[in-house]
């Protein structure tokens, strides 16, 4: 208990120059550096959207031109792909919290850990450079030979800052996996682990073991576009499906890199303001692994029409289906958890049902999308854009946003204002929906995706979305303002303020530079919350 | 203007397969999520902090109902895969009957091109009620043929040629998409597909400059392009022949057999020497940049129409 | 050298922070290097599917467009790192003997090799070039090539020159580390830096054992 | 690990070596002989094998702690994964379905 003396030394005061901070090997120290720097990309790829959104208001939008328009959806799809969404979780809060919840003083490789973010910057400006030199137009999925033989962006200034990045997310992710694997507290068993932990294990597998797969391909793009050498292109005996192939095999995989720890958030939050342990622990951490797995046996369901045999398809097809279940398995899960809780509806609870209601719609049209009949129709329309909206942006984002406020106290040591969460939460929830449920129907209508004009029958579900874009906005500013706020001038939020379990809450907040005063022994099961009073029972 | 849509025309016999599969999942999905949503709300209700709900028998037997909200999913996923899959594999096989029309796409519009004759940009007419079959190929990066009133969409790969087929049922103007990235004007590359009855049809297809046919056409090129002067009737140089070439076997220098399609035919003119034929020496000039991809279709249905035994059709 | 006397090793090898034991430390330095090395395995992996897809497609005339690739040069260099991955695992053996002198001496044959390596490599690169087979810079073969010769050789330098460039940064590795062992920072509890040099080591190997016969060995029959 | 575990492993080493130059040698000869698409599958055979000696003994997989031993096996189970299913494309693309009636 940190009593208003002098306030005991945290990671936060250990030294306060910029120099010790751009220096630092604490993990809670990177976590907070890859923070303010994927919220400054946040912000880059929302202009993109922003304008995205006002050019499709009306159906010949003239405010950007055509050029302007595909390189905005570019910018917007690089960004928050590689910039934004697969580092959020496992940067922050992950970087924050993996050591801590297993009782451990640091990461195993904490110099590798501030590489990765030097990394990340690094190749961010290379990537930065190319839109501020005129930007780059192939959409974020470089298909050839489009990008490599005819854009005339700004492709290889683009791809090489991806593929810088990509070393950033393997130091994290082996980073990760050895900590997990050596680094628990005495008594941590494997079942004993947070499903925090069991889900960041499971994106660690997949940054480690996708990621090369892409650097490599992204390489072929830029050799194939200086020396064109044919690696790609039919027309020197190239395939250009071998590019897709590739692209796919690893940013299939990257969607689960980035919903995946979403999905470990959950975990966390509902158990504590449910106050109850999570219902069928083992079934939940294998889920884990399960779609981890899964998740690199389905890419050919980007390929559907795409030229791939269709035995091939049918393949990929089934094996989509299987990933199904247990994303099912998690859902049921966590409904299940809430049966004879405590139910208390905090901010980060709401942001976390959010998530569970919109993964839910998410999951079920990736159904739709795995039927090879249906996505011969859907493919690359809007339906396509509102499905992974529904679990990059409404899985995704709102766990990052309701972990960020979870462990808020915990980040900055305050407290922020519980109404105005409650607010934000609120408002990204209704403008989320109000953005991207019109999609599926337009999609369904036959929206094809990357148009900057479209036939007018399509106008009202365009205006709809836009509308609920700019509700969305503000879901999204609101919590700049008032965590930036708390976390100066908040109030102190003592070490554990939610009564969570977990031993992240057994030591002071902020914590102190090696997060345990002693190393912290475990002895029961995660989320051993006590069973609740039966209030005249 | 602005005329609101729910759903989209309906308009070919694969559309209404498609679209029962599609809003059967609807309700799935529905009964799904409201399940879910339902299930949170009360609990979030009835469970809520302080209330006098009765939280008695938290006993861990949660092993039934593991193993059924993994088994039933499961079998409903196989059950959906297998009706989607079928749907799918019969847009794959057009009836032998099927009408061809030969698609190529470029940067940034579409041609079509009717063996009758008639060259299309841009608009597609099309008989009702008849099997159609689009052979598509593109001149430059990837497209992709979209028509949402059939369902039906599919990518067309430069140096490849696609098959999509679908009968239109409901005679009326319908979109064209492209919706494979394809560059600046990507949102521009569509047009309209014209279903008309048939006899309006033979009508239209009568109408307007009479055409030669492809393989009318195909024949003049085979000439002026130099073609004949190596595998015409009485050309000095030993060539392979032509006639009965499609849909025949090949036995290639390398050992190895293949079939003479359109894509083999394709090969041949623009990349001549990766596959010789046994027997014979690579003497042919690569046509690549001679003749367009339209051209190439033109010259395709020329050899296709030469009968074994014949010389020349036309 | 041999009269030099080595230097003592002055303390026991450093426990960071975040170990509460040396073990652990070892074993976490250990588990770390297998992870990359599973993070080079796709790397290269890439390229072999990429490699598998032409092969497949286009073998006629991937088994022609491969004689100019010399079947010498390449076996040799097989040998070559064959014996360098031997003595690798014999520097090992010396670490954790604690033998200073035999380590050094094994560090560097090992590295020597790596050299050998190389060289023979950009012999084999110039005699390519020569019959101007190399794709981008100068493809202008003066011999009679199949039509995608070109992808042939597109695949032969990514694979062989990324292999190669790995080569590169393990020979200044074990330079680095000889260099270490030199300054009496090699005790016999130093041996796990040496182990963890050696399974990058002999990963190298492991990928080259596959691209010789992917590029060297087809079509030598014929 | 402890060292005393593989101090006698100079022995395995050189036998090792002499198995892979032997190894060596084999794939050299089978690869004058004309086995049509055998030679390939030879050649890849040796060197799997030759692979597979590398990692169980020079670099010691066999003594390692039982998570370094499941990653040496993760890298080639996934680079498996990758090829299965992008040839599983390649090699059914040329099957097209017989004609619908």
């Amino acid at each position: 208990m940190s009593v208003a003396t002098s306030a005991p030394r945290n990671y936060l005061t250990e030294g306060t120059s910029i120099r010790s901070w751009l220096l630092t090997t604490d993990h809670k120290r990177i976590a907070l550096l890859y923070l303010v720097t994927i919220t400054a990309f946040f912000v880059v790829g929302a202009i993109a959207m922003a304008l995205i959104r006002l050019e499709l208001m009306v159906p010949n939008g003239t405010m950007i031109n055509a050029e302007e328009y595909n390189k905005m959806f570019t910018m917007h799809g690089v960004v928050m792909v590689w910039f934004f969404l697969i580092p959020s979780i496992p940067t922050v809060l992950g970087n924050f919290l993996v050591p801590m919840m297993i009782g451990a003083r640091d990461v195993a490789f904490p110099r590798l850990n501030l590489a990765s973010w030097y990394v990340f910057v690094t190749g961010s400006l290379f990537t930065m450079a190319a839109m501020v030199l005129g930007g780059v137009d192939t959409g974020w999925t470089f298909y050839t030979p489009y990008s490599s033989l005819f854009s005339n962006g700004h492709v290889i200034l683009t791809i090489v800052g991806v593929f810088i990045v990509g070393f950033a997310s393997i130091f994290t992710g082996l980073n990760f996996i050895v900590t997990v694997h050596k680094l628990r507290a005495p008594g941590m068993t494997w079942f004993r682990l947070p499903l925090f932990i069991w889900a960041t294990y499971a994106t660690s597998l997949i940054l480690v073991l996708a990621t090369p797969v892409l650097a490599i391909t992204l390489a072929a793009v830029a050799l194939e576009r200086l020396f064109h050498v044919g690696i790609f292109d039919p027309a020197l005996g190239g395939d250009p499906l071998l590019f897709q192939h590739l692209f796919w095999f690893y940013s299939h995989p990257a969607v689960y890199i980035m919903i995946l720890p979403g999905m470990g958030v959950v975990n966390e939050v509902i158990c504590c303001f449910a106050r109850k342990r999570i219902f069928g622990y083992e079934f939940v951490a294998f889920s884990s692994l399960a779609i981890a797995f899964l998740g690199f046996l389905v890419w050919g369901h980007h390929m559907f029409v795409a030229g791939q045999s269709i035995y091939s398809s049918m393949t990929f097809s089934i094996l989509s289906y299987m990933v199904a279940i247990p994303s099912a398995i998690k859902v049921f899960n966590w409904t299940a958890t809430l049966h004879k809780g405590s139910i208390s509806l905090e901010t980060p609870m709401l942001y976390l049902l959010g998530f569970v209601g919109l993964f839910t719609i998410g999951g079920m049209t990736g159904l739709f999308l795995a039927s090879l009949a249906i996505d011969t129709h859907v493919h690359d329309t809007y339906f396509v854009i509102a499905h992974f909206h529904y679990i990059m942006v409404g899985g995704m984002v709102s766990a990052y946003l309701g972990g960020i406020h979870f462990w808020w106290p915990k980040i900055s040591g305050r407290l922020y204002s519980e109404f105005w969460g409650r607010v934000a939460a609120g408002l990204l929830f209704l403008g989320f929906n109000l953005t991207f449920f019109p999609q599926f129907i337009v999609g369904y209508l036959g929206m094809p995706r990357r148009y900057h004009v479209y036939p007018p029958e399509f106008q009202v579900w365009n205006v709809l979305s836009s509308a609920g874009a700019s509700i969305l906005a503000v879901g999204y500013v609101l919590p700049l303002f008032y965590l930036g706020w708390s976390f100066f001038f908040g109030p102190e939020a003592g070490p554990n303020p939610w009564g969570a379990t977990g031993l992240e809450w057994r030591t002071p907040s902020p914590p102190p530079r090696d997060n345990f005063d002693e190393t912290p022994i475990v002895t029961e099961e995660a989320y051993a919350y006590a069973a609740p009073e039966v209030a005249g029972g | 203007m602005n005329e609101f849509e729910w759903v989209p025309p309906r308009a070919s016999v694969n559309a209404i397969q498609v679209d029962a599969l599609f809003y059967s999942m609807v309700g799935f999905t529905a009964l799904v999520c409201a399940g879910v949503a339902g299930a949170i709300v009360y609990f979030c209700l009835k469970y809520r902090l302080g209330s006098k709900a009765d939280r008695r028998q938290l006993g861990r037997r949660y092993l039934p109902w593991e193993f059924s909200w993994t088994a039933i999913p499961l079998i409903i996923a196989i059950g959906l895969f297998f009706w989607g899959a079928n749907l799918y594999f019969d847009m794959f096989r057009p009836p032998a009957d099927a009408q061809l029309i030969y698609v190529v796409g470029k940067q940034w519009m579409w041609k079509f091109e009717h063996p009758e004759g008639p060259r299309e940009i841009n608009d597609l007419h099309l008989p009702a009620g008849r099997a159609i079959e689009l052979v598509m190929t593109s001149q430059d990066v990837i497209h992709d043929v979209f028509i949402p009133a059939f369902r039906i969409h599919h990518d067309v790969l430069p140096g490849r040629y696609y098959t999509e087929w679908f009968t239109p049922t409901t005679p009326g103007r319908y979109h064209l998409f492209c919706s494979q990235f394809c560059g600046y004007a990507h949102a521009e590359m569509g047009g309209t597909v014209t279903v008309m009855p048939p006899a309006d049809y033979a009508h239209w297809l009568a109408r307007g400059n009479p055409q030669p046919s492809m393989a009318a056409r195909g024949f003049r090129l085979f000439v002026e392009v130099g073609c004949s002067g190596c595998h015409g009737e009485n050309a000095a140089v030993h060539a392979p022949k032509l006639a009965g070439l499609y849909g025949s076997v090949v036995h290639l220098s390398n050992g190895t057999t293949v079939i003479a399609d359109d894509r083999y035919i394709h090969d041949h003119i623009v990349m001549p020497g990766s596959q010789v034929v046994v027997g014979y020496r690579n003497l042919m000039p690569s046509f690549k940049g001679l003749v367009t991809e339209d051209e190439i279709l033109e010259l395709v249905a020329y050899i296709k129409s030469l009968e074994p035994g014949e010389r020349s059709a036309l | 050298m041999r009269h030099r006397r080595w230097p003592v090793a002055k303390s026991e090898p450093l426990l960071a922070h975040q170990f509460s034991d040396r073990t652990q430390q070892v074993e976490a330095d250990s588990l770390g290097m297998w992870v990359f090395i599973c993070t080079e395995v796709m790397f290269f992996g890439a390229l072999f599917t990429g490699y598998a897809l032409y092969r497949f497609t286009y073998d006629a005339e991937f088994r022609l467009a491969s004689h100019p690739v010399s079947f010498l040069l390449g076996s040799v260099n097989t040998g070559v790192l064959l014996t360098s991955s031997l003595f690798m695992a014999l520097a090992l053996h010396a670490a954790q003997r604690g033998d200073r002198r035999q380590l050094l001496g094994f560090l560097w044959v090992t590295a020597a090799l790596g050299v050998v390596f190389l060289a023979i490599k950009l012999k084999d690169y110039s005699d390519l070039w020569d019959h101007g087979l190399v794709p981008a810079l100068h493809f202008a073969p003066d011999l009679p090539m199949p039509p995608r010769a070109q992808l042939f050789y597109v695949f032969f330098f990514f694979m062989t020159g990324l292999h190669a460039l790995h080569v590169l940064i393990g020979v200044v590795v074990l330079l680095g580390l000889s260099w270490l062992a030199y300054r009496g920072r090699c005790s016999p509890a130093d041996h796990p830096t040496v182990e963890n040099v050696g399974l990058y080591w002999h990963f190298v190997d492991v990928v080259w054992v596959f691209l010789y016969p992917l590029f060297y060995l087809m079509g030598r029959s014929s | 690990m402890k060292p005393d575990e593989h101090v006698y492993a100079v022995r395995a080493y050189l036998g090792v070596y002499a198995a892979l130059v032997g190894l060596l040698m084999a794939t050299v000869a089978i690869a004058r002989l004309d086995l049509g698409a055998g030679n390939a599958v030879a050649a890849l055979v040796i060197g799997a094998v030759k692979a597979v000696l590398i990692v169980l003994v020079f670099m010691n997989a066999r003594f390692s702690p039982p998570a370094s031993r499941v990653f040496a096996g993760v890298g080639f189970f996934w680079l498996g994964i990758l090829l299965v299913l992008t040839m599983g494309d390649i090699v059914t693309r040329g099957w097209v379905p017989s004609a619908g009636e």
